[in-house]
């Protein structure tokens, strides 16, 4: 089966932009296969962590991302894992892109030590430095000038001339008003850094509509001389193709741009948020019916003849079992020895690798303090 | 009757609404959806737009404009959905508010309340769980309280909005949803906790636990199991942090000879520190034994629960301080 | 004499104004004289600032605003009272206009009881509540929130329907890409706040040119949905003008304005910097021959017959020997009192009017400590 | 030779860039101005543009960017201008920084230098006076250091860039352009002070006197003017604030028997509360008097120089509690 080309059924909105964004997107089975069941996967593990949240198997705020996989899907088919990312909290599904499994994310939110931070992070703390991801932020805005410094710092490793990775920040309607991110702005603009500024507007910052918390609501514009588009993020290809024209721009010395994803999340805020009392039932149906981005997706495969419903349910069984069983293995986990307590607050060695400690880590009953009051420094180094 | 702490508060807010109209409150969620933790319940509803203010999601630009109204003689109550938060809005809260009666020589009050959960609360980790307390209690012209009743609740939150001095009010997440009894006097729209004075929550003649906000709550479980061992604890809650009441501390310390602080926040230049400096200053002939202090351990929070339970202290440090301030003669 | 009219050299810039400006100002040699006066006034206090600093009378910081004048007399010209005002550090000539003296002045520069912030503020910090100027910030940027805060007391104490007075808060181009300033205009645009964003460019903060430090330069256009309007800042009348439509728009529940004021300042950026390393000194007397904003109302005095030279110069006689009177008066003020160093430090009353100490004020030598750790509170509360 | 402070920086920072090309400095005015306060002299001229950044002023943007390129293993040194400014950049400092290599279970070190000179220094008022020394030294995941002398400086900073974690340097103004010996071996290019040990500046067996930063000179000073007077004054120069060199101060005060700490921070949870209270903690039984703390007075810093004189510690105010410490016994 070969490729298909895939119109757009509505247009990029674009804000000073130079260049022509795209009315299509080429794709085939293979991809289209591929994104199917990622969105699917991440689909399914947030509505289990749904489940394990309200069994109080997990803790402390945990925010879904369901409704806007195609965002993150997007993005990652855009990319390629030499481009930096960094998000918010709601950071599950970008983790299981950028190393993480669906088993070591259940395992982190269910703390234990498999997690991919060990059990320490938690639903808001997910990283992969290998993947070249950068979490996982708790504090609304801060991502956005540490995504400019991802971007600096790809900038920085690479010779002049030559195309550069790109960094992505990913942040809300409801942060996109926060200064640091137009502090951030000025300097990848006054610095040409290769910096996507990407806006996922779910309409709504915990139970604040865009139109109360943003006096311009279109967060392709905020950029002001800073070129900008929007686009439909509930269409993995749109994002993707719009990503891809972001990231083509932005490494070839062009400084940064402003990327809007008009999107919708299904969950509340978080799960102690019902997400039903600042919006209607009805919306959030009609947005299930008439936009949700993996119904999407598989509507391309059945329609183009590349997928029959009956394969792509069985592809959907298999993804729910899958995500059971991660479920299952990451409850044999293991609850976080003692020494992880104190363990990373510092790191030695110049190269950033040997594991160090305090010499004397107070603890809450003095006499079980680690270490000694009578050693100095920090050991190992 | 007994009332949780959340109610109390709302109380206090509502009351002090009432009784003046230049108060007003802003911050995250405070008014369509009620407050993230339901604080400001009804507020919205009964005072208006014009009165409670859903913010953007701009601590920094917030705390900002709040501080240029008290300026002008308005009454803001600032909510930071926690504290955490106000460290985007820090320099607001230091730079232009404690300090500017003083550059002004008198000429500029700025009547301000900044409130939220301060501290650790469950689960939320290391970003969301710091204490504030010692930070904004180093400074000249904050006032600084931090309730752990209701009563104190409802009473500190009413002082801190009359008084023309900024205020930070910590509050803590998982006491909003504990009851405590309030007397007929707390009912009432008068009832006033005062500023800088401690509560003996208890006497006692053997040992003193100085503690405030949920730590609280952890010395009284601990004094009574030490009750059970025919040990007498005097508990204080501090309710105030700046300006600290040591008078209290002092009195107590000089009737019982012995010490242990109780705080949820970092040991390095904590709250339990600067008491112990101080006693030692001013009654060091007193003490039968070394100060200690419980405080939260050296760490960032962790997520997971065990890791958790173990960066915060918990009635057995308590007791394990207690023992060694006891047993331990000079 | 009667009125004239004094046609506008260059257009005001304009962004997203939904109003005409005026081509044109209608004065009157009352009027010129009054601001020829106040401008000299400001100057020779500033010049004579700069004589005392470097006899090591003035200490610390000290930011000096000769070139600027016009910015600020054209604002006072086009306010009334009722109208709040904030500023940064470069604040004498703001106090002069609101509540300050020169010889108040010079004696807070001094460190003297009989300052402007009875010696406890020095150059960066002089208020006048009663005349509604809030500061003298010393933090960049945090003064426009706080200016953005005046504006929302205004509206929240004026009736609904009736004219507010606005709220101006003035930074520099240097600060102006601090994000606090957009999350305050966010909030004033949101709110419809009669808000002021004055910009005083004067081309450099410190040693930074406004090309290396703002990636968009035209800083009237920084509100991006929000009006905004440029004008020549070394032009007394063009500022007026400007800032009469400016406060008309915002007073009238419309919202928010940018004004930027194209100024510079003749003096380097403290009396620490000697302002010619970033700049040259053709730059600095080209301005001074070409633009400067004393010469401009002279000249107009001049040129319409509405004043003689001599007069003129007599006017600046008597100012220059006022200033002096001013200076020598300031010098016979008194050393604060050593209670001053724990005054003010907290208010009592609801009124705001009862002074109150802490019970116990710790002093360096704990022995010589204020009051006693042995009592409680606040006293006089 | 002597040697500035400003010099003995500026050759740790130009030493540091040249061994290791990820180094690279940021901040307001440290390129082509060449630094506010000149610490940066030639290293802009030297390094070229890639780094050395002159930056915008935002300091929240630009310490959030600084930590983002030290995620991915470039070695900002941020200097702000004065901590005072660090105040809009402390959410990032403390939450994207400090606390980054925990949260990830040690997949991202932060290798980040933020460095300025911190602290009171001469006629610039409440705003721009403040020591930052106990809030930053409260944090776990930080290293905090406030070097006195040229070589505290010098070898430091470098240090302070090597090291994988983010370490604060709080410098002091005016001490930028004080003198002192360096070494043979500190003007060499491998010359470390390492992080985590305090110095004994001078023996004694009388007393002991524990400072950081411009404090150390005053202590110095009144040890010198104590022997005069008979009495040998051990003055500890912390270099240190976190971790804090504990051991070195116990060891000393098992010695002197006797302790004064001094600081220019507001006293209350501040740097020599925390030594007091872990004193205590730790040597209660060889204390023969009060340990006595010299710090800041407790109000924000006037403009005028008497009253600013009055509003940090002298030397008399450091003798005055020597003697408190000397004649009072138990
Ligand atoms: C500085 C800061 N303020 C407040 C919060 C609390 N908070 C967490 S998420 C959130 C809403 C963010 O909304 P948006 O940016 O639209 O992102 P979304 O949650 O919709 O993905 C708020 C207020 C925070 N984490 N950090
Ligand atoms: C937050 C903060 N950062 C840095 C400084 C130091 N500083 C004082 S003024 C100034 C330059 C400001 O330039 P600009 O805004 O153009 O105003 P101008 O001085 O030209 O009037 C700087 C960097 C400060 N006071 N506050
Ligand atoms: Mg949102
Ligand atoms: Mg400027």
């Amino acid at each position: 089966s070969g490729s298909i080309t895939v119109p757009f059924s509505r247009e990029y909105d674009t804000h000073k932009l130079p260049f022509e964004m795209p009315k299509e997107a080429v794709t085939n089975k293979e991809e289209l296969l591929g994104y199917f069941k990622l969105m699917y996967t991440m689909r399914r593990m947030e509505i289990t962590c749904d489940t394990e949240y309200k069994a109080r198997a997990i803790r402390g705020f945990c925010h879904l991302y369901d409704g806007q996989e195609a965002v993150a899907m997007g993005v990652e088919a855009a990319f390629d894992q030499k481009d930096s990312w960094i998000t918010s909290y709601r950071c599950h599904c970008i983790s299981l892109l950028r190393g993480g499994t669906v088993e070591s994310i259940f395992a982190e939110l269910l703390g234990y030590s498999e997690g991919v931070s060990h059990g320490k992070g938690g639903s808001m703390h997910m990283y992969s430095k290998k993947h070249n991801f950068y979490g996982g932020q708790g504090i609304v805005g801060a991502q956005v000038p540490v995504g400019v410094g991802l971007s600096f710092a790809a900038k920085y490793a690479t010779p002049p001339g030559e195309k550069t990775p790109v960094a992505i920040a990913m942040y809300g309607d409801g942060a996109a008003n926060q200064g640091q991110i137009w502090e951030g702005a000025n300097m990848a603009s006054l610095w040409k850094l290769p910096m996507i500024f990407c806006i996922e507007n779910n309409q709504y910052g915990m139970g604040t509509s865009k139109e109360r918390s943003s006096s311009n609501n279109k967060y392709y514009t905020m950029g002001n001389h800073i070129p900008g588009v929007r686009m439909d993020g509930m269409n993995v290809l749109m994002v993707r193709e719009g990503m891809k024209a972001a990231k083509e721009w932005c490494s070839t010395g062009n400084g940064p741009i402003y990327v809007e994803s008009d999107t919708y999340r299904y969950h509340g805020h978080s799960m102690s948020d019902p997400g039903t009392t600042y919006r209607n039932r009805d919306e959030i149906a009609s947005m299930r019916t008439a936009r949700d981005p993996i119904e999407y997706v598989k509507n391309l495969l059945v329609q183009h003849n590349l997928a029959d419903p009956q394969e792509l349910k069985n592809i959907e069984k298999d993804i729910r079992k899958e995500v059971q069983d991660a479920l299952k293995a990451a409850k044999n986990g293991s609850i976080p020895k003692f020494e992880e307590l104190y363990k990373d607050i510092y790191i030695g060695g110049e190269d950033n690798s040997k594991i160090v400690y305090p010499a004397y880590i107070r603890m809450p009953d003095r006499a079980k303090s680690i270490g000694s009051i009578y050693e100095r420094g920090v050991s190992g180094m | 009757i007994d009332m949780p702490v959340r109610e109390a508060i709302n109380q206090g807010l509502d009351e002090e609404m009432e009784r003046n109209e230049n108060v007003f409150l802003l911050g995250e969620e405070v008014a369509q959806y009620q407050g993230a933790y339901k604080v400001t319940k009804g507020l919205y509803q009964k005072y208006g737009e014009k009165r409670v203010l859903d913010t953007p999601i701009t601590e920094m630009g917030f705390t900002g404009l709040a501080v240029g109204a008290a300026y002008k003689d308005l009454r803001p109550v600032v909510e930071f959905m926690t504290f955490n938060f106000s460290m985007q809005a820090i320099d607001q809260v230091i730079n232009s508010a404690a300090k500017q009666l003083y550059m002004t020589a008198g000429d500029i009050p700025v009547p301000i309340v900044f409130r939220g959960p301060n501290g650790s609360a469950a689960g939320v980790a290391a970003q969301h769980s710091q204490c504030f307390a010692a930070w904004y209690s180093s400074v000249p012209g904050l006032k600084v309280v931090s309730p752990w009743s209701s009563e104190d609740a409802k009473g500190l939150i009413k002082s801190a909005i009359r008084d023309p001095n900024p205020v930070v009010v910590l509050e803590n997440e998982m006491l909003y949803g504990v009851s405590f009894p309030m007397s007929d006097e707390a009912q009432g729209k008068d009832f006033l906790v005062p500023i800088g004075q401690a509560k003996v929550e208890k006497e006692g003649t053997d040992i003193t636990l100085v503690a405030h906000s949920r730590a609280v709550g952890h010395c009284m479980a601990a004094a009574e199991q030490l009750a059970k061992e025919g040990i007498k604890a005097e508990v204080i809650n501090l309710r105030t942090i700046r300006p600290m009441d040591y008078a209290t501390v002092i009195a107590s310390v000089k009737k019982t000879n012995r010490l242990v602080t109780v705080e949820e926040g970092w040991p390095q230049n904590g709250i339990g520190a600067d008491i112990s400096a101080n006693i030692v200053e001013e009654a060091f002939d007193y003490l039968d034994a070394p100060i200690e202090r419980v405080t939260a351990a050296d760490v960032p929070m962790p997520y997971s629960k065990p890791l958790e339970e173990a960066a915060v202290p918990q009635v057995p440090d308590i007791l394990a301080a207690v023992k060694r301030a006891l047993y331990r003669e000079k």
